[in-house]
């Protein structure tokens, strides 16, 4: 098995091998994926040990470097969770984006040029969240390096309410209770099954960063496992067909049998932008 | 802090190392006692301070410091506390009572009411699975965030409960619309993914208006319901 | 206040009384304040100090004063509270008090929901990249952190996040403004969901470059990936 990932897989060896802390009782190649806190995660990495400056670095590279990973990750027969995959797919239609020339201009949709952007700037903006993480738990913390009053001599509660409750609280009960009064006899098997919703999720989240014609199924085929195949094309395809019901998405197919091709319609991008207000 | 040729500014720096070791030993010390839970012993200081010092003369300074102010350092025995001057006390006894916390069952109820309103209390009890004793709608309208609606217009003219607009307040919500609906009690981790199929949670409305299914509160059903003396104390 | 006949005196008068009560106020302030372990509102303080005192202002001198000391006036939100001296910690620092540690992926939500608050479930996970793990709100607000802060006026209506006044306290902030970092990531534009106009990377200059164990790609190999058409049909 250590024979397969021995060569072309350097990035792979790497990840194994810097992530001593994320070792358990557990096989190690399943809890280095496990270890990642999704694709994203996965790319920062990556991108990291291009031991550059982010703004520096080379999309492409990155892109193959993933795609690589995945692949080494497919022969060594590690599961990877669909959203992996879905980057993978993502990734690799950037790669072609990239690749080829610019053909017509003036075509909609963005770039690969674009769409290396937009990958940048996301990789950009969780790490800047993971230092402003870092920043924040290391500030003087209360209870740790910062102490109260050991001994208070009172609780200066709001003296309009005699009784103390917070809406955490008030959820927690409501939720805990219904859950308990839902007779709960459904077994629900593990099947392999992409539900609806899954797919949805996966979609609309790829689907925010493409609104150009895209035969996203194609892309997302090449790197399921074969067992997956059927069930996420049939929720894939359900999926789209409610997303375009509601707008979020159109569809195109030049003929039976044809890719199918998905972009994102026009209010997905309402929805999207109308979503973007920070403070 | 360098060290100098001159002899008579060492002198000056050794009692200004001094003066700040004293200062920062003070430091220390009004800090421990401040995070103890308990009175803090002498010996206790004297194992986290700088060796050497007088830590009595040392907590009595500080006790002079703190003497006229609205904290006082006082010593009991051997050990050392900060308590509220004795003069203040009237300041922080006023109604001080800790807020309660309200009981699991209590929350349940106010949480069903908040949800499914308008509901009466057989519904409740229905959700509920078992009898809301009286006490815990008591203590819900104690506390100002439950009310009598109306009467629903089924057999027996049951009485509907609703929140109040200091619910809202309390609970830092704007409308009853803001509370939290299934995918994000899901998504929250409040709600497991075991949930069958048909499980719904209401979406509670605008519903300061009555049902069409609702009657009003009469002032017949509250004197009724033991709300209002049976004489008439509506001008306050 | 009330005008009078001989300013001088009366001024000296007022001026007497004002410093007395001032200080008295000051004293009930550090009393009320000091015998919390959690912070004390500025509301409260205004309800048992004597009316018409500028609290800020009062709060701003005492906190002043304590500046130096082993216990600091510090304010968070619109509350005040006297904790340690954070450079103290290592005195106080007790083993067992270690503060409740956090998951990363727990830390980063907490710090995205910080950063961008309001923010919503899904915005989250679009900057993660992934879906929040069930259960990883719920310790944050468990935790007394986070809640439920509203909803966007959006289609379905979102729940929106935010950070607590406890958060602030747990992590000696003053405001949200002061949280680390902040200014400079709004300017980068790293807190929009839009990509910044003046973002830019700088597009692989070797990309055009085919590594050693790179080929062409060929028109016939694009076919074959299903990325053209075989028929010639750019020319839409």
């Amino acid at each position: 098995m250590a024979g397969n990932i021995a060569k072309g897989a350097i990035p792979m060896d790497q990840l194994w091998q810097e992530a001593p802390e994320r070792a358990t009782d557990e096989p190690a190649l399943v809890i280095d994926v496990g270890g990642f806190e999704g694709p994203l995660d996965l790319l920062l990495h990556l991108a990291r040990s291009q031991k550059v400056d982010l703004a520096k670095i080379s999309v492409l590279a990155l892109a193959e470097q993933y795609l690589q990973f995945v692949e080494s990750a497919r022969r060594v027969r590690i599961e990877l969770a669909a959203d992996y995959l879905v980057m993978a797919a993502w990734l690799a239609y950037l790669k072609s984006k990239l690749l080829i020339p610019q053909q017509s201009k003036g075509q909609d949709g963005p770039s690969g040029e674009e769409m290396a952007a937009t990958l940048a700037f996301r990789l950009k903006r969780l790490e800047a969240m993971r230092e402003s993480a870092t920043r924040l738990v290391n500030r003087n913390r209360l209870g740790r390096d910062v102490f109260a009053r050991g001994a208070p001599e009172h609780i200066p509660h709001r003296v309009q309410s005699a009784f103390d409750a917070s809406l955490y609280d008030l959820l927690s009960a409501y939720a805990n209770l219904r859950q308990r009064q839902a007779v709960t006899q459904v077994t629900i098997e593990k099947r392999k099954v992409w539900s609806l919703s899954d797919a949805r999720d996966l979609l609309t989240r790829m689907l925010g960063e493409i609104s150009d014609w895209t035969a996203l199924q194609h892309y997302l085929l090449e790197y399921l496992p074969p067992a997956d195949r059927v069930t996420a094309t049939a929720s894939a395809f359900a999926a789209s067909l409610e997303l375009v019901r509601e707008g979020k998405l159109e569809i195109r197919q030049d003929g039976a049998f044809q890719p199918i091709y998905m972009r994102g319609g026009s209010k997905l991008a309402s929805a999207r932008e109308a979503a973007v207000d920070t403070f | 802090m360098t060290p100098s040729e001159d002899p008579s500014t060492d002198e000056e720096h050794i009692a200004k190392t001094e003066t700040f070791s004293l200062a920062e030993a003070e430091r220390i010390a009004e800090a421990l006692v401040f995070a103890s839970a308990e009175p803090v012993s002498e010996t206790l200081l004297a194992e986290r301070l700088p060796s050497g010092l007088d830590i009595p003369a040392l907590m009595e300074g500080l006790s002079a410091f703190y003497a006229g102010r609205g904290v006082n350092l006082i010593r009991t025995g051997d050990r050392w506390a900060f308590r509220t001057a004795a003069d203040l006390s009237f300041v922080i006894r006023k109604d001080d009572t800790e807020a309660r916390k309200l009981s699991r069952a209590a929350l349940e109820v106010l949480a069903i009411i908040a949800y499914h309103q308008p509901v009466t209390r057989a519904e409740i009890e229905e959700i509920r699975g078992v009898q809301t004793s009286k006490g815990t709608l008591d203590v819900l309208m104690e506390a100002g965030w439950v009310r009598f609606r109306g009467r629903r217009r089924t057999p027996g003219r049951p009485v509907t409960l609703g929140t109040t607009p200091d619910f809202l307040d309390h609970f830092g919500l704007e409308e009853l619309r803001d509370l939290p609906g299934l995918e994000e009690l899901k998504g929250a981790g409040l709600l497991s993914g075991r949930i069958p199929p048909n499980f719904h949670i209401p979406l509670p409305g605008a519903v300061d208006d009555l049902q069409d299914d609702e009657d009003p509160i009469t002032q017949m059903d509250l004197e009724e319901l033991g709300l209002l003396t049976p004489s008439g104390e509506e001008e306050e």
